[in-house]
């Protein structure tokens, strides 16, 4: 028997056209409205691909995204994409496609071992041996790593762009059968902003599949008249789009093809978008998936799904084989026999597993009509070869029968997609009879209708879907019009019962229930006998429904077989979570626009395009980049830094310090709000004077530091660390708005309103000189406001260098001429430029403590050698809890400076006796003396301040260096401060 | 995705929102130390209502007082907190 | 019946018939020396060592539902114990080291793959950070090993190690004995293990109640009836505050919630665990073939075990900058758990004020690396009434003294860690 | 105005470069008859309502939070009239602000936002603050086919590059 074969005429494809495409290396056409699967099966093609474990030969089983055996790697290079579902790739010209896990070929694949030690491979096995010490695991998980996986793993970065769109509508309908179009329809009619989806290229859904009439139409035609209606009323309607993910407050996401997998894109480079539909109401109309039935080799290629057959015969045009047997224990597949019969196909009977007396006279009189129908026949076993079936062998009355067929087109029933009513939160009722759990009390805004709620009746879905529709109008703002919902005549047919109990007789252990990872009814007996009884230890110990399918046509017969080993009723055992999303989705599209270099904003100070032409090494802080020094040529950054430290302590340097959080407070409680805020005095400061501050976390320990400046009578500007200014931008707001409402005062975030440069060295006060009008050099600790190159400034004199230092604020977008002008002053003066990492050399020799660095949000005040400044007066932040014992423990960690010996004191290093010893402390900061000899460090040392004098090893084993320390005074250069006090 | 119902700005997305603390860990300084431990570092950690403090961070900047389901995260009650309009 | 390939092999020439079941199913008996609440990784364990170390085999674990279905089932599975402060060194390095030995002491294949624990730094900074968690690990006798730039290219081909990145990568510190384990295995190997030394295991009993009297904890009321006991430990994780309340217990714990999702499986493409100073995604693979992902924890007290998409998207968009290759390869699912943060990022491992009842909990997202660990240190406590030194410094007045152990040093508030 | 819902409306938009601003941060110490009255005289434009914008001589007075507007014009001279009923800081260094002309503004600021700019009330003279491209912005429509985005300046580089794409 010649396999698949496309049919003269019928489908909804253009057969004027024909697209070429690659399926492991052979050349094979089909046409555009063609799926690859539909294409391949039309050539022929009956095995796909390989099985996780066993590697048994698998065919096509299903027409849509529920396919668990049909997994092929499109597209080539950075557009590569493993295990891609044949039946929701639609086919484009020049797709290269080839099958996976199989080596060296699809027709020969060694894997097909392990079915000859299948007996000693069930479930869980790996549970049991392997056992050993871990380095033996090493050694098999090797061999095991390199057996598992499907698909080969993407190599290359991704050429192509994945957009990320919010949408907002009143009403969202999931699918665009006919039920979604029914109640899009009504929706739209009564007013509401609503949207459309549906993961197929055509509206339609189920009814592309089959030549119902609705409205006195032919099914095809009702489709088109419905979307030009909907156009026409503004609906968006987006097609080859997955309602993927239900979450909070009726946030639905939806992923949108916009060019098929391994494609290249348009002109916008876009190969996907996620849309972040929030939608008011949701109706789910996403259809039923159809079970397979449970007898032996019931993974043989050829055995499918009869709504697949009749979708491949009635939309694609292709026979799926030559002589046809269906095995269903519902109406459904009676359909299929009746169009393959009316496609002239060889029909052999249709074994219908229900007795007669369970079945519809007017149905089985029709069907009778075209071929011959058994009932009470239940399938025993599939006969045929790794090639495929070649028949079916039943149990029936008289006995056991075999019927010879190519293709054995099975329905075990319809099972509602109960899945993202699962995610949105909400109930479900069991019905015995029909096997199928159906959605109830939702816990969001979702209704579902049509086929996922359970009505397989066409015409009861368009008439309970047209009510939702309108009722989800309603319930968003809109009025509810008076038209008649669309009917349909034929087919009335929808009856089925559960076929979840194989036919006595049959072996347990061949029986496939997860075709993808080979679970079979034996290996969900095995995890009953070992104890593994709740429906989780089930899946999680067989990996039933663990699948890139998740189970869409093996879950809920894993759940009967539980049901029936447990005794107890389906519900009671209860289904596995329903998770986001509802089919894979690319790692690239949920990362969107921000792949690559956009994972996180580039934060760039006023100042940024002048560091960047010197293209100097950057430093990353938070989002911002700070230049960290400007080399000149042949200078290595450390060699750079030291130089520009030198130009500081001899001449002068300016650097852009823009990042450091800034905050202007004023009004009549400006002082009162920033004594809560800050932990040292700020009311006592005179106007036009400023002072070094910090702040504490609630909890008691260092938050930041900064300075803060009395502008005026009640106005005062604080400055923070860069670390630290989100932080306090927070914790302020926190105070002003929570705790103190009742304050007449106002906090100005101000971090980015002034851009800031710091003005460092002896001739600093000479810069300043030549370059501010209207003002003289405010000394040590005061600020003047003055104008430079037109733009008006403010200038604090605050050292941090340990250098006479000013800083000038100016408008950001002023910035640059102000720059300039000090630029070319501090050249004038021999200084220039200095970076990042002269300040760090500069901070550390003067022994300031650095947020990030000493406060590390484990010290407190008193660790810090700060704790002469807290505010007497109290009434801040963390006052209360630092007075917890812990806070007076004597070997905290303190604050304490270093050093060396010898050669330099590798940062971070740990501070011991001698190597192996106990862990007494670690170095913070390890800098070079700027101008004398020697190195020195700042570091947390437990009773640190006691221990002046004391000489320990500062160790780094990780990087084989150490340096012998002396404990001093955190601070080296002119510890009076000389240089800069007036 | 949450909705949270601002009262200023209207419902927004919960990604334009940061959760600060139950309003049972608001700390006021000149509390007693035992008062301080107790809210600072206990929590009655419901699963279900729980009064709770959030900022509307990248919208109005406001802060705001809500009740919500730890569970279901149903949102309800949101006010805005200090001396506003 | 002993696992092993010889069993397996007898075993599979019968059919597999004759497997007996992993863990009893008794009913509760009315009284027990010492009561387990919570059915996962630390409250099996615990029962395990109580049994094997302390020889205390009247012992029962409660579990509201199934064994290894909280945080137990939904983690990432990575096994390391590179940490920076003295305390949890102790405390994780104690855990790995019984990590070490684990299969065979349950005789049941926890598959544990050292792999290597790597963690990426992507400036000299970052470096400097790396550097001096490496020597405080090799000061406590654990194993740290910086990396340069090369090396980390080399033990990961897919990585994006191009300057121009927007977190270049510098090098890495790397704990060769860190890894990643199959959860599961965890919880059943551990139960099947305690049960055969008599340890009973009762699931769908869910605690109700406390029976205190004078201060003292005497039993439980659940939903199987009421059972007595004169020790009672709790090790429900994110459900710690609503059964330390059924005691009157406030807890320094607010149960938060982080999110994991996995891709489809491909044939092996990362070889190691990934982690990354600068960001905060971390990337492995399964012995499936399932790419392994994290990020972020949603920042806000939930117990409802769903996630926000948008923090997905973030730690999506951190794994591709770090390996540009993930793009195409699909998601297949993603899940969260509930986890137990504690205001210093540490754990509790302690009595309690009611007499006889103990706490273990605090485990925020960190608490699968711990759990043969914590079991150990848990029973030794239950065993014994006191802690174990390890465990000393993890108690539940450290807020009040201020003693806490904040390895990030970000303060109380759990949303901020 | 039809809003138009078909799949994907690629209108034009143009986007020009960040521009320098004249904003002014006055937080009211409390919103009384007195702030308002106080405020009239010194803008030349009454107080916004929430949401609101209103425009006055020397350019729009945005709505910004509960208690505090964005004025346009000189902040030292506001600071000396609104003393004894705000607190007044000059902010104009703090923002930039980026005009998008063309009827698919709407279409284009729904690109990585969390704010539904399709919804027809959201029109002149409304001002709503939000994310876009990861970048804190205040979007302040200021025609039908124009709209004024104003963000800091350090994210502005990222975000305009990000709207131009």
């Amino acid at each position: 028997m010649s396999g698949g074969h496309r049919l003269s005429t019928g489908g909804v494809i253009d057969r004027s056209q024909t697209l070429r495409f690659r399926f492991d290396g052979r050349d094979y056409a089909g046409h555009p409205g063609d799926t690859l699967a539909s294409a391949l099966l039309a050539s022929g093609v009956r095995v796909f691909g390989r099985s996780f474990k066993y590697h048994r030969t698998r065919g096509l089983l299903a027409a849509g995204v529920e396919e668990p055996s049909a997994l092929v790697g499109a597209g080539e290079g950075g557009r590569f994409e493993p295990n891609t579902r044949a039946t929701d790739l639609h086919l484009y010209d020049g797709l290269v496609s080839e099958s996976q896990n199989r080596w060296p070929s699809l027709d020969l694949d060694v894997g097909a071992v392990n079915q000859w030690i299948a007996p000693f491979i069930p479930a869980g096995f790996y549970y049991k041996t392997f056992l050993g010490p871990p380095a033996l695991w090493k050694l098999y998980e090797h061999v095991i790593r390199a057996a598992a996986g499907l698909g080969r793993p993407p190599q290359l970065p991704d050429p192509d762009r994945y957009e990320r769109r919010a949408a907002f509508c009143d009403v969202l309908v999931v699918g665009a059968g006919p039920a979604g179009l029914s109640a899009a329809l009504a929706a739209a009619r009564s007013g509401a902003r609503v949207a459309l989806v549906d993961l197929d290229r055509r509206l339609g859904g189920s009814l592309l599949g089959d030549p119902v009439t609705i409205d006195g139409q032919p099914a095809k035609d009702w489709i088109d008249a419905a979307e030009a209606e909907l156009r026409t009323r503004d609906v968006r309607i987006l097609t080859r789009t997955t309602a993927i993910g239900y979450y909070d407050h009726n946030m639905v996401y939806l992923a949108q093809r916009v060019v098929e997998p391994g494609a290249r894109t348009g002109t916008d480079g876009i190969s996907q978008r996620m849309w972040r539909m929030r939608a008011g109401r949701v109706i789910l109309a996403q259809g039923a998936i159809e079970r397979p039935l449970p007898f032996e080799d019931n993974d043989r290629p050829g055995v499918m799904l009869s709504g697949a057959v009749r979708t491949y015969l009635d939309r694609f045009g292709v026979a799926a084989g030559e002589r046809f047997v269906l095995a269903t224990s519902g109406d459904d597949a009676y359909r299929t026999a009746v169009r393959l019969c009316d496609a002239g196909l060889r029909v052999d009977a249709v074994l219908d597993s229900r007795p007669s007396e369970a079945i519809d006279p007017a149905l089985l009189r029709r069907a009778r009509d075209r071929c011959p129908v058994e009932t009470g026949v239940r399938p025993l076993r599939a006969i045929g070869t790794p090639r495929g079936v070649t028949g079916l062998e039943v149990r029936a009355a008289s006995g056991t029968v075999k019927y010879v067929a190519d293709v054995v087109a099975v329905s075990g029933g319809l099972t509602p997609s109960v899945h993202l009513h699962m995610q949105a939160g909400g109930g479900l009722d069991w019905d015995e009879g029909r096997g199928v759990f159906t959605p109830t009390a939702p816990r969001q805004g979702q209704v579902s209708v049509g086929a996922c709620a359970g009505r397989f009746q066409l015409a009861d879905a368009l008439s309970d879907a047209w009510r939702a529709g309108l009722d989800a109008a309603a319930a968003t703002g809109g009025k509810p019009v008076a038209d008649t919902p669309p009917r349909s005549e034929t087919w009335a047919f929808a009856d089925q019962a559960s076929a979840f109990v194989p036919a006595p007789g049959v072996n347990p252990k061949k029986v496939f229930v997860d075709p993808q990872n080979d679970v079979t009814l034996g290996d969900l007996d095995l995890a009953w006998r070992e104890g593994y009884r709740s429906v989780e230890h089930q899946k999680r110990y067989t990996t039933l429904g663990m699948a890139t399918d998740q189970g869409k046509t093996s879950n809920l017969i894993g759940l009967a077989r539980l049901a029936e080993n447990e005794g107890r009723p389906a519900p009671q055992v209860g289904l596995t979570t329903f998770r986001p999303p509802f089919i894979p989705t690319t790692l690239g599209l949920w990362a969107g626009e921000d792949a690559g270099f956009h994972v996180t904003p580039l934060r760039r100070t006023p100042l940024y395009d002048l560091h960047a032409a010197f293209d100097p090494p950057w430093q990353a802080v938070g989002y911002w980049r700070r230049p960290r020094a400007y080399l000149r040529a042949g200078e290595t950054l450390a060699t750079a830094a030291l130089r520009e430290a030198r130009m500081v302590r001899t001449t002068v340097g300016i650097t852009d310090v823009s990042t450091l959080g800034k905050f202007e407070v004023s009004g009549p409680d400006a002082a009162a709000l920033l004594e809560r805020v800050c932990a040292t005095s700020v009311s006592k400061l005179a106007v036009g004077r400023g002072r070094y501050t910090f702040m504490l976390r609630e909890d008691g320990l260092v938050n930041d530091d900064g300075t803060v400046w009395r502008l005026g009578e009640d106005r005062f500007l604080l400055t923070s660390s860069t670390g630290g200014a989100d932080r306090m931008a927070g914790l302020i707001s926190y105070a002003r708005n929570v705790l103190y409402p009742d304050l007449r005062v106002g906090a100005a975030n101000v971090q980015e309103h002034y851009a800031a440069i710091a003005v460092a060295g002896p001739r600093a006060r000479a810069v300043i000189a030549a370059v501010v009008e209207g003002m003289v050099p405010p000394r040590h600790m005061s600020l003047d406001r003055g104008v430079v190159a037109g733009v008006p400034v403010l200038v604090i004199a605050a050292s941090y260098s340990g250098e006479r230092a000013f800083e000038v604020y100016a408008p950001s977008h002023q910035a640059v001429a102000v720059w300039t002008a000090l630029a070319e002053a501090a050249e004038a003066q021999e200084g220039g430029l200095y970076g990042l990492e002269a300040l760090e050399i500069l901070r550390v020799e003067k022994g300031h403590v650095e947020t990030g660095g000493e406060i590390d949000g484990r010290t407190s005040a008193h660790d810090l050698r700060l704790e002469k400044m807290l505010n007497p007066r109290g009434g801040y932040m963390g006052q209360l809890a630092q007075q917890r014992p812990a806070f007076a423990d004597p070997d905290r960690l303190q604050f304490v400076g270093l050093e060396s010996l010898g050669g330099p004191i590798p940062e971070g290093s740990m501070l011991v006796e001698r190597p192996g010893f106990a862990v007494q402390g670690h170095v913070t900061a390890a800098g070079i003396r700027v101008l004398e000899e020697g190195f020195v460090g700042l570091a947390l040392l437990k009773g640190g301040r006691a221990r002046l004098g004391d000489e320990l090893l500062a160790w780094s084993p990780t990087r084989t260096a150490s340096a012998r320390v002396r404990v001093s005074e955190p601070v080296f250069h002119d510890p009076a401060g000389d240089r800069y006090r007036d | 995705m949450m909705l949270i119902p601002c009262p200023h700005c209207g419902p927004r997305a919960h990604a334009e929102f940061t959760f600060d603390r139950p309003v049972e860990a608001i700390t006021r300084p000149d509390e007693t130390p035992d008062a301080l431990v107790r809210n600072l570092f206990s929590r009655d950690n419901p699963r279900g209502p729980s009064r709770e403090l959030w900022r509307h961070t990248y919208g109005c900047r406001s802060w705001i007082t809500l009740t919500r389901d730890t569970a279901t995260h149903a949102i309800t009650d949101v006010r805005p907190v200090g001396a506003d309009a | 019946m002993k696992y092993s390939a010889l069993s397996l092999l007898r075993a599979g020439l019968g059919g597999h018939k004759d497997w007996p079941r992993a863990w009893r199913d008794p009913d509760p008996k009315p009284h027990y020396d010492v009561i387990i609440i919570g059915g996962g990784g630390h409250g099996l364990t615990t029962a395990f060592y109580l049994a094997a170390v302390h020889g205390v085999r009247k012992v029962a674990v409660l579990e509201r539902s199934w064994i290894g279905g909280g945080n137990t089932g939904r983690n990432t599975t990575i096994v390391r114990s590179n940490y920076r402060l003295p305390q949890l060194h102790a405390l994780m390095e104690l855990s790995l080291k019984r990590w070490e030995g684990m299969s065979d002491e349950i005789n049941y294949n926890v598959m544990f793959s050292q792999r290597g624990a790597l963690f990426l730094g992507h400036s000299d900074s970052d470096m400097l950070q790396l550097a001096q968690k490496g020597d405080a690990m090799r000061a406590d006798g654990i194993d740290a090993d910086l990396m340069t730039r090369d090396q980390v290219a080399r033990l990961i081909p897919l990585l994006d190690v191009s300057s121009t990145a927007r977190y270049p990568v510098q090098g890495g510190l790397i704990q060769r004995r860190g890894g990643t384990a199959r959860h599961d295995a965890v919880a059943w190997g551990y139960a099947r293990a305690a049960d055969r030394l008599g340890v009973d295991i009762i699931q769908n009993c869910e605690v109700t109640g406390m029976d205190i009297t004078g201060g003292r904890i005497t039993g439980v009321q659940t939903s199987r009836g009421a059972i007595g006991a004169d020790r009672v430990g709790i090790a429900v994780a994110g459900n710690s505050g609503r059964v330390a309340a059924l005691a009157d217990l406030r807890l320094p714990i607010e149960s938060h919630l982080l999110q994991a999702f996995v891709s489809e499986p491909v044939k092996p493409m990362i070889d190691t665990v990934i982690m990354t100073q600068s960001l905060h995604c971390y990337i492995s693979q399964s012995d499936k073939g399932e790419i392994v992902l994290g990020g972020d924890p949603d920042a806000y007290p939930t117990y409802s075990q769903r996630g926000a998409p948008h923090i997905i998207e973030k730690a999506a968009a951190e794994a591709l900058a770090l390996v540009p290759a993930l793009s195409r390869l699909r998601m297949l699912r993603s899940w969260a758990g509930t986890t137990d943060m504690s205001f210093d990022g540490s754990p509790f491992i302690d009595a309690t004020p009611v007499e006889g009842l103990y706490f273990n909990g605090g485990w925020c997202y960190g608490g699968f690396k711990a759990t043969p660990g914590s079991g150990w240190l848990f029973a030794h406590l239950l065993a014994r009434g006191e802690s174990h030194p390890v465990a000393a410094p993890f108690r539940l007045d450290r807020f009040e003294t201020g003693h806490t152990m904040d390895e990030p040093g970000v303060g109380p508030m759990p949303q901020n860690r | 105005m039809i809003r138009r819902e078909t799949a994907i409306v690629t209108d034009p938009v143009t986007v020009s470069d960040p521009q320098p601003t004249r904003l002014v941060r006055v937080e009211a110490f409390a919103l009384d008859a007195a702030f308002a009255a106080v405020f009239g005289a010194a803008v030349g434009a009454p107080v916004p309502a929430v949401g609101k914008v209103t425009d006055a001589p020397a350019g729009p007075v945005i709505w910004a939070e509960p208690k505090v507007v964005l004025a346009s014009g000189d902040a030292a001279a506001l600071a000396r009239a609104l003393a004894e009923v705000a607190a007044v800081s000059d902010v104009a260094g703090a923002w930039r602000r980026i005009d998008l002309k063309g009827p698919g503004w709407r279409g284009r600021l729904m690109i990585d936002g969390l704010f539904d700019a399709e919804d027809p009330a959201f029109g002149t003279g409304c001002v709503a603050a939000t994310m876009l491209h990861h970048a804190p912005v205040m979007l302040c429509p200021t025609a039908d086919d124009a709209v004024a985005v104003y963000v800091a300046p350090s994210f502005a580089g990222d975000l305009h590059a990000a709207l131009s794409r």
